[in-house]
Order: C-alpha cells, then structure tokens, then sequence
C-alpha cells in the first residue's frame, strides 16, 4: 500500500508538527519526552487510519498522534500542564494519554504494558461488530518487555483480531539500550506467536507507512494481526533534560545523519513533489500553527475547584 | 418459576442480558464447550455460540485488558477470572487504570465492563481467598457479593447494565447450595443498596456474602438470650451503603461486621472506621470485626475451618458488644 | 558525620549492607549507570559494579519475581520498581506468593527480599499513587515508610537484614529534601516501633510517611490555641504498633488517623477500627480520618493540592475531635 | 548427553513411579491432577539434577519432581489432604508445592506463571555464587500463555542465566486445546529471546533427558538459558474426575498408541537392559512401594491446632 502523492507530502508534514512540538515544548518543559529521531515512526503509524479504527499510541509521540486523529492542537497542549480548556479538562496529562473521543486509548497511568491489551480488546470490538475497523497499537521497545506485549499479542493471535502492533524500536528505554531489554530481536517474535512480523526502517516513512497500512488491509480482510518492528533510533533524552550521558556521542551523531525528516525532504525534492520555497514555506506554516497552539495553550486558564468532581468518578446511566 | 443455585440464576442473568443486548459478550478461559469451571458459564455457549461466549488462553490481563479495551469501543464486556484468588493478575487494567478512565477522561470514557471471579472457602477446595478490599481502595469501580441466588440474578444484570467496571465476586460454598424461586420479569438489583435481612433493636450485624447466612444464624441463637439482633445484607463493598449502616448503628448503638476476608486492611475495618467517625454518638460498645486473621488460608480442612468465622464467632462478638 | 537527605539516606543504607554482607544486591530498571531515577541508586553502580547492581527490562514481575527466587536461595536481593504505582504488577509474586512461603512451607522458607517503591505528591510530577494498602492486608509481608532521612537509612538496612520481604516506601516529596545528621555507627531501626515525635494530652495525631510533618505543623497551630496534640509517627503499617496507638489514645482520649492514601480501605481505616475495637472505653470523640479522597489523583498541579492533605486538615480534624 | 544404562532404568523406574501415582491416588482423590501419558517429560526432566540446583517443576507431576529429587513418599502423600506428617504440617498442598529443603520452588498460591519467575530468580543466585548451579523451569503449555513465560525467559536470555526452560507441552489446558491457547508453537518462540530453542518428543523419555541435561550442561557452563518444547499429551482428565467430553475419543485412543512407558520398556527389552521377568519385578516394587507409602499416609494424623501458628506468619531473625 504505497503512498501517493497527497499522502506523501501529509506524512511529511506531520514529521514537521511532530518535531516543531518537541522544540516548543521541550523549551518549556524538561520533563517532555520528545520523539526527536523517530518522527518516521510516528507519523509512519498514525497518518492514515480511518473513522472507527481504534489507536493505542505509544506515549512518545502521543500528541502528534492525538493531532493526526484530528485533534485539537491548543486543547492538546493545554493538557500538558492541566489547564482547563484540554480534554480532560485538566484532570489528567495529555503527553501520555489521548482523547477517547478521537478514537484513542491512551495511557491511563503510569504503567507501560496494559494499552497494548486494551487495543486487543478494540479489535475484538471491530471483529465483533464486522465493519472493517481495525486497531493499531505502538509501544516501545522497552514496553515489549512488558508480559503485557506477550499476553495481548498472543490473544490477538489466537483470536485473529484485526490488530497492528507496532514497535516504535529506538534502541532505548531510558538508559538501558536494547541489549539490555531483549534477548533476541523484537521482530523474531512474530513467529512464536505464528504471525506476519516485518522489520522495517523505522527511519523512512514511506516504508512504515507502507508496512502499517499493509498490516491494517490485512486485518481490515479478517486475517488477523500483524507485528511490525519500526526501527529507528531515539536521537533526543529520554526527557528533555536529559544529557544522556550514559551512551556514546559518536551514536547519536551517526543516527543524527539519518534524520527522517531531512531523508524524506531529500525524496521528495527529488521526486518534484517539493521545491525549495514549498519545503521552507511548510516549515514555517507549521512552526506557525504549533507556536500559536502553545502560545494560545500556556494563557489558558488553570481548572477551578469545581474540575475536581469528587462525585464524578463514576460514571451515571 | 423456576428454582435455582446461585450458579445457575448469576447464568440466567448473564443470560437474559445477552438476549436483551448484542453488545453483551463474556470471556474467559473453559467457558465455552466446557462450561466454566463450578460450571460457571454452563449453556452460554450452546445458545449464543463461539462468537459471545470467547475462549481464551491463560492471560488474566490479556482478557481483562481486553474487556477494558472492548468496553470503551462500546461493547459490554463480561470477563470470567475463574477465581479471585487471580485479582493480583488484572488490578493494574481493572482497578487501577479503567477504574480511572472515566474520570481522567472528564467523563468521555466509559468502561461497562464485569469482572466475574469465584472465591470463598466451600465444598471446593482451594482457591478461597478473598482479595476484593483491593479493588474498593480504588476509585471507580463497583465490588458486588450476592449472598443468596436472587440477589444474584438481580445483581449480575445491574453489573452488566451498569457504566462502570464491576468485580462481581460469587462464593464457592453458596455457588451450588439451596435453590430459590426467582422473581418475575426482569428483576434488577441495584448496586449499592444493602438490605436489612432481620430486624432487631439490641446489636447490628453487618456482613457481606457467605457471612450473611451465618449472621443469621448467630441472630437466631442470640434471640433465645434475648438479643435482638439487626442483620445487615451490604451486598456490596462499592458503592456502600453508608446510610443503612449508620441507621442500623443509630437504632442499636451496637456494631459487628463480618467478612470472610483477612481482617487487617480488609473491607470490615472500612465498615468499622465509617461507624468510628459518623456514628459515634450512638455507639454504646466497642466495635467488633470478626474475620478470618491475617494468615494464609491453612490447606488442611481442620485447620482452614479454625480461621474461617461461623456463627459461633459472630454470636460470641454479639455478645462481646453487648457485654461492654 | 555527613548530613543526608533521606535519597542519600537509603542509599548509604544500602552501600553498607552490600559491604557487610556479599550476599546482598540489587536490581531494578536504570538503577546502573543511570544511577535510578531522582538518585534511587546513585553511587552504588560505581563502588559495587555491574553484578551487583543489576540494570534490568521493563519487566517488574519478572524481577519482582527473580527476586523471590534469588531469596529463596539465599540471596538478600533489593529490587527497585521506580513508583509504587506499579506494585499491581507485582503483587502475586511479592504479596500473594512471597507473604505466603514462610508459612506455607512450615517454616522452612525464607524470603528476605527488600521491594523498594518512590510514590507521594511533590516536585516529581506524577506516579504519586500510594497503594501499599494492598500489600498490608496481605499475611507475611511487611511495609515501612520512614517519614525522615535518618529513619530512612535505619529502616532500610532493618529491611535488609529482615527474613521477610518488606515493602519499602520512598516519599518523593521528601526525597531530596531536608539533610539531617545521620547517627553515627551501625544504626538499624527496627520495623515495626512507632515513634512519639510531640507528647500531648488532649488528641492523637497518628501519622505515617509525609504526613508526619504536616501533623507536626498542625501541632504547633493547634498548640497555640491550647490544643496538645501527641504526634504519632507509624513508621511501619506491618508491623503495625498497636501498643503505641492504644497507650496514645488512652491518654489522650481523641484520636485522628492522617494517611496519604486514599481513604476508602486504606491504611487508615485499619488504624480507626483498631482504636474503635479496642480502645473504644477511651475514646471521648469520633475517630478522624484524614486522607486523600477516593478520587483518581488529579494532574493539574492546582486540584492535586487540594486532594492531598495538608496541615490545616489535620488541625482541622483535630479541632473536630476537639468539640465532639 | 546421553542417558547411560543405570540411567535408562532409573529413568524408566521415575516413569513406572509416576503413573503409580496416578493410580493411586486418582482412585482416592478426584480432584487430583493425572500426568496419564506425560510420564516421559516428567521423568526426563526431573531425573539427574545435581544437589545445588532449584527444580521449579509443573504442577502436574509435582509429587514425582519431588520423589525425583529424594523426597520421602508418604511425607508427601500425607500432603495432598494436608496431614500432619507432610512437609508442610499441613499448612498447605503436596501436589502443588513441593518442599524448599528440597530444592524445590512450588507453587506458593494457585496462580500459574510466576514461578518461572523465581526460576529465573534462583539461576541469578546460581549466577552470583558462580559453582556451577543452574534453575530448572517446567511449565504447561497453557501456562506458557501467560506474560510471566515472557518476563522470565527473556530476563534469564538479557542476564544469560543458567536456567533451562521445559514446556510440558501436553497440547491442552483444562479443555482448551493447543490453538486456543497460543498462536504459533512455543519452540519458536525461543528465537524471539535470541536463546536456543529445541523440540523434542516428549513421549521419548531418553530424548527429553539429553536434552534437559544437554541444556543444563550448557548452563553450567555459563552459556545462558534455553527453552525446550517437549511435546506429549494429557491421556487422562484434567482432573481425575473429569470426563474430558470435550475432545474427541480417537486422538486420546492415538497418543495412548504412543504411551512413553511402553516404548521406553520396548527399548529397554530390545536393547537387552531389561527382560520380561525384570520388567515385571520393577513394576511390582515400585506399586509395593507407591502403595505402602499412600496406605501410611492415608491413616497419618490430620493437624493439631498448634500447627495452625497464627503467630508463626513472620519468619524470626
Ligand atoms: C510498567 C512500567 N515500568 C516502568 C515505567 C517507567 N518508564 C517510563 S518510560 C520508560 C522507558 C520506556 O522504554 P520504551 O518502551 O522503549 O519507550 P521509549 O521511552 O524508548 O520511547 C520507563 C521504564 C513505566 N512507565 N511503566
Ligand atoms: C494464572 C492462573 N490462571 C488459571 C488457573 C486455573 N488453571 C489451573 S490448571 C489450568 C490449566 C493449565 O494448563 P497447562 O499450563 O497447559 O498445564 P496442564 O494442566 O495442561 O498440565 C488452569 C487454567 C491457574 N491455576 N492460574
Ligand atoms: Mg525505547
Ligand atoms: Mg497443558
């Protein structure tokens, strides 16, 4: 399922939100965790799904997958403080867990793992109700350590659901790298669950892209799900403020000169689907659109008490 | 109508719902062909099929996880633990995070979900514990215990048809026992409404699920001494019926809760505590816990009957009350 | 003597009982070179090295659980889970399965495992959760949450060298905060004696963890108005000193139970119904709960403050016990 | 690693001791868990171990792991109705928990899955007291389902531990059968986690035996984990009062064709280390001897209220 033309220059300019966002954001805030690097990976993920289709994003990129479902940019940013006017209306962060109402299942707490159950679940929904929709999850691969992975893929499996996991593979949870987390490759457990894996250049988003939407017909036809090892490299902290002392300079500056977004460009300056002027003139529309969300958000207004609503934690008929 | 355990009404409800409503299905590991272990799921699948009635593998939080996911798609999930001794397993997906949704989603996320799980020491042995006060120290999700067949009927179908999680707990030693007739029509049982199953002016007993019976008894024995004792049906730990508690407390000034769970940090100290703050002006005594003490249940049956409280223990309490 | 906040505390703890005894180690996600979040483990990578400092996957109960399995051999294994928000996913093998194996096992087993766990409201923003209700009601395990740094350093290495698998709570709200003077030597705390940090005659302040500073402030408020108030400091909830609670209450009469938990089966629930049952001929007021309301913890920084409780609703509990 | 004669007889006795149990004890406890048929990985695994090393066997077949391991008969038949004399005075259940002084890690509560855990955790003692130990795992199938099958195997491949995995595949759980229960087969699931994975019959008693030890061999070494997939079948009911309705007569009627007992006895007779007359005489100790020990257990003592120990929750310094 190759891209298009439209589709192309779409995946681009959502690598460019989702970098502008962690610029503005990472600014502001040192506990943001920006996606710097692996911009392929996410917009690879989340352009292109359609109305129906569940999406249990990775918390890395979770704002750029709330906005490419649509979502409002100033009410997301406004989440990430708790002010009044973002979807929860302060009761809860919008850096790790999106609107329901776009579809998305977010983290509810702190803990990794159990999403990737929840969107299980989702597909076990769209199998029920037979019309096509799918559910794709992401998760690090850190997360893939999780029993939460082997559970939820495995039920998925047996099943058949209509599920895409993905893993947004940057090589990394936290400080420890890959070597540390997994014995093995991520896409090497495919098989022991007796499903299609595909390693793919989580760098080119073109090629995620193409392995996702691939993974999503498949599903959409009733062939059960899919697991896709994205692999790319986590070039920023783990939170903005971090040095990341504890792995090696020369790494991140060879990942560096891989940069998806400049990769991309490069391929559709080549291709004539971008000139200069245009390629400059998405940039800035896009700085533009994500400075004024962020400037609109940060003047927002904290909760009044009456957000609290501690008579509202259950829900009425 | 007709007659029936408590296994078969929680059945019969589930049942009924999922002739009612399509979005309604259950899951769980041996509940189809099988049937459910304490035939828990028995008939399900003969009539509503492979596709309602899923078989799983052995992944509590992958089932359950499900169930939360399935649920906030908008189906009306039923998730079928085996035993609560595997609540540790899915607190994280149950408790702590759908528990959560609705609120942290300003009320957008929905999650009717029911979590069904066997427990309690009865003619089955092992798997008895008790875990349930976990998940009422969190907010947003229901705990319901039936303590006889209609209440479960009743129950399980408010649990189905409610918006928000439910860990629906049904005790091991009532699961097989004596029949009843089963109200008309389609008889719902609100979560969170306690029922006074005695009246009495002297002591109240507070008790909860297979406790309930054996309150009764130790009321029946007291009466011959001339105590007159109030029992109290919670039928549910979530939401609790905080009102019938302290009505019942302010007419006898006497308080006993009994629960089969371990006694430290369980429900009763909960039900004690309410009583301690909001209803001291009518206490005349001190207020009694019977429960099983903090130990794990012993294997054999002589000394797991030594740790489990029978009326002898709920009538010595009653007495321990009114002495005071 | 060095002066310590309670990070650095818990972490001489540790490095001296790795030097006293080789069978100790640790492990736990990032606790290497990374030095473990907010500090957890600063120092100990580079003075024991990587076979005793063990960097781990993202895989609580596989460590959680490698942990049982390594104290059951013989090992003193800490395992660091970052935030109590995860203890659901480990409470099969640390409560449910660990609590139980001295036991079960008539005897023979031992699990001299320490968990440690960062939760409380304070600068970090998020993972606050404190459900270490769970693990209390659970039989075999213990639970200490120190509420200063020299506390901090004593309780841990009492953890270490306890035979059981404790819980051990670290406040990120005081985890970088006040430095105190450590006691010179080979200072162990034991678990499970509170400690009166104010005499007073007229109410009880018990308080655990964070809360006790807030009590104390309250305290001084409350003694301006001619309140005495005794402040409690828990320090354990199992063991629990219900001796010290129960001489407090007898002499003062007036009891208020402060947690950071939510309070709905929290720990504080088992502390009123203590008191209730057995201190009641004492008690001349209500008992006072002050706790978190059952409401998931909100995020924006304005409404967490308002949920978690602070000195005025101590005094202000306090000041109710008073007039009742 | 291959099983010398003394150990083809040993063997083969572990097995006939088995299914004397069944026997036995099915005929008086309807409850009770048969390994009808999986005799062959029941003995292959548990025959051979080297004191120092931690068994942390299956529930099915727990009896013989700890009669394997030189566990005294009665002592752990008093224990499957928690008589005074058991292991554990009758605190808890013989046919789930073997006894620690043992070796052995049993299962401590009724929950499946983390003892493969405290596997991992008892090979990470081996690793620090560096003599040569290792941790021996065996595990259901349907077990396998379970997120703590990932967390351990994958810790024990990240930390090269000395711990060796063993399916006892038995191609069912309770009534599930195998594609109900995971996707894919559980061998393949060892390249996932970068470990050697190996499929062996597990009617083939000598087979499942060098492959055990040839995995604890390399173990021993320091050359990390391995995952084995010993395939067999559950002849008997889950439980020995069940019917097993659910499946269909001849695949029982075929796996029953291939019972591990008689081809191991087939090649004991053929390859001249057995003949008929010893064959039988080792079938009629070892029912002596199973027999003498549950007619001894069964008129043991039930507990006092002493043992019950309310006080006895702590372990003491
Ligand atoms: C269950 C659980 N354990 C630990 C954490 C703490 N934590 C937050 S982010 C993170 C690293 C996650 O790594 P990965 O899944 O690879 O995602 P990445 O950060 O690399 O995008 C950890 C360990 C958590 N949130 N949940
Ligand atoms: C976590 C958990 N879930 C469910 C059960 C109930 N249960 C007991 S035995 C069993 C089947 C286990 O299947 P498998 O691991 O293949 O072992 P087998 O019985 O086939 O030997 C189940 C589901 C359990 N004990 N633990
Ligand atoms: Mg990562
Ligand atoms: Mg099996």
């Amino acid at each position: 399922m190759a891209a298009g033309k439209e589709d192309r220059i779409a995946l681009h300019r959502l690598m460019l939100v989702t970098r502008e966002l962690d610029r503005v954001i990472g600014a502001a805030d040192g506990h943001w965790h920006p996606a710097l690097g692996e911009e392929g990976v996410v917009a690879g993920c989340y352009y292109g799904l359609l109305e129906g289709d569940a999406l249990v994003p990775h918390y890395r990129g979770m704002i750029a997958a709330c906005y490419a479902r649509g979502g409002d940019l100033r009410r997301l940013l406004a989440g990430l403080d708790g002010r009044a006017t973002s979807y929860s209306r302060g009761r809860y962060r919008s850096d790790v867990c999106g609107p329901i109402e776009l579809g998305i299942i977010g983290l509810y707490s702190g803990a990794l793992g159990p999403t990737l159950e929840y969107a299980a679940g989702a597909a076990l929904a769209a199998k029920l109700d037979a019309k096509g929709a799918v559910a794709v999850a992401v998760f690090g691969d850190g997360t893939a350590s999780r029993g939460n992975f082997h559970e939820a893929v495995n039920l998925a499996a047996v099943l058949k659901l209509p599920a895409v996991f993905v893993c947004q593979n940057n090589q990394i949870a936290i400080s420890t790298p890959a070597q540390g987390e997994h014995g093995g490759r991520i896409v090497d457990r495919a098989a022991g669950f007796g499903i299609p894996g595909q390693l793919v250049d989580g760098n080119d988003v073109v090629a995620v892209h193409a392995a996702v939407q691939g993974a999503v017909a498949r599903a959409r036809r009733g062939e059960g799900p899919s697991l896709i090892d994205a692999l790319t490299y986590r070039v920023g902290g783990h939170m903005a403020a971090d040095p990341g002392a504890y792995r090696s300079a020369e790494e991140v500056e060879q990942w560096k000169q891989r940069d998806p977004i400049a990769l991309h460009e490069q391929r559709l300056l080549a291709e004539g689907l971008l000139d200069a002027a245009r390629a400059a003139a998405l940039r800035e529309a896009v700085a533009a659109e994500v400075g004024a969300a962020m400037k609109a958000a940060q003047s927002d207004p904290l909760p009044g008490p009456d957000v609290l609503g501690l008579d509202r934690v259950f829900a009425e008929a | 109508m007709a007659r029936l355990t408590m296994q078969q009404a929680v059945v019969e409800g589930i049942a009924e719902e999922m002739r009612r409503d399509p979005g309604v299905f259950i899951m769980g590991l041996d509940i189809g062909r099988f049937g459910g272990p304490l035939n828990s799921c028995k008939g399900l699948w003969e009539e509503f099929g492979a596709a309602r009635v899923i078989d799983t593998p052995i992944s509590e939080g992958g089932i359950v996880g499900a169930g939360v996911g399935a649920a906030l798609m908008g189906k009306r999930p039923i998730v079928d633990i085996m035993f609560l001794e595997y609540l540790s397993l899915v607190l994280q997906q149950l408790g702590c995070d759908a528990g959560a949704m609705h609120y942290y989603s300003d009320g957008r996320a929905r999650v009717p979900l029911v979590v069904r799980a066997k427990f309690g020491v009865g003619p089955y042995h092992g798997h008895a514990y008790d875990y349930h006060a976990w998940v009422a120290h969190l907010p947003g999700i229901k705990v319901a215990m039936p303590s006889n067949a209609c209440d479960a009927k009743g129950m399980i179908k408010a649990a189905i048809r409610d918006d928000n999680p439910v860990l629906f707990l049904e005790h091991m030693g009532l699961y097989h026992g004596a029949r009843e007739e089963m109200p008309a029509g389609d008889a719902v049982v609100p979560l969170g409404r306690a029922r006074v199953v005695r009246e009495g002016r002297h002591a109240t007993v507070a008790a909860i699920g297979a406790m309930v019976r054996r309150a009764l008894l130790a009321a029946e024995t007291l009466a011959k001494e001339g105590i007159e004792t109030e029992v109290l049906d919670l039928r549910c730990t979530v939401p609790l019926d905080r009102a019938a508690i302290l009505a019942s407390v302010a007419k006898t000034g006497r308080l006993v809760v009994v629960t089969e769970a371990m006694k430290f940090c369980g429900a009763g100290a909960e039900i004690s505590a309410l009583a301690a703050e909001e209803g001291f002006g009518s206490l005349k005594a001190p207020i009694q816990r019977v429960a099983a003490p903090n130990v794990p249940i012993p294997f054999a049956r002589n000394l797991e009957k030594l740790i489990i409280p029978d009326e002898n223990a709920v009538a010595a309490a009653v007495r321990r009350a009114m002495v005071a």
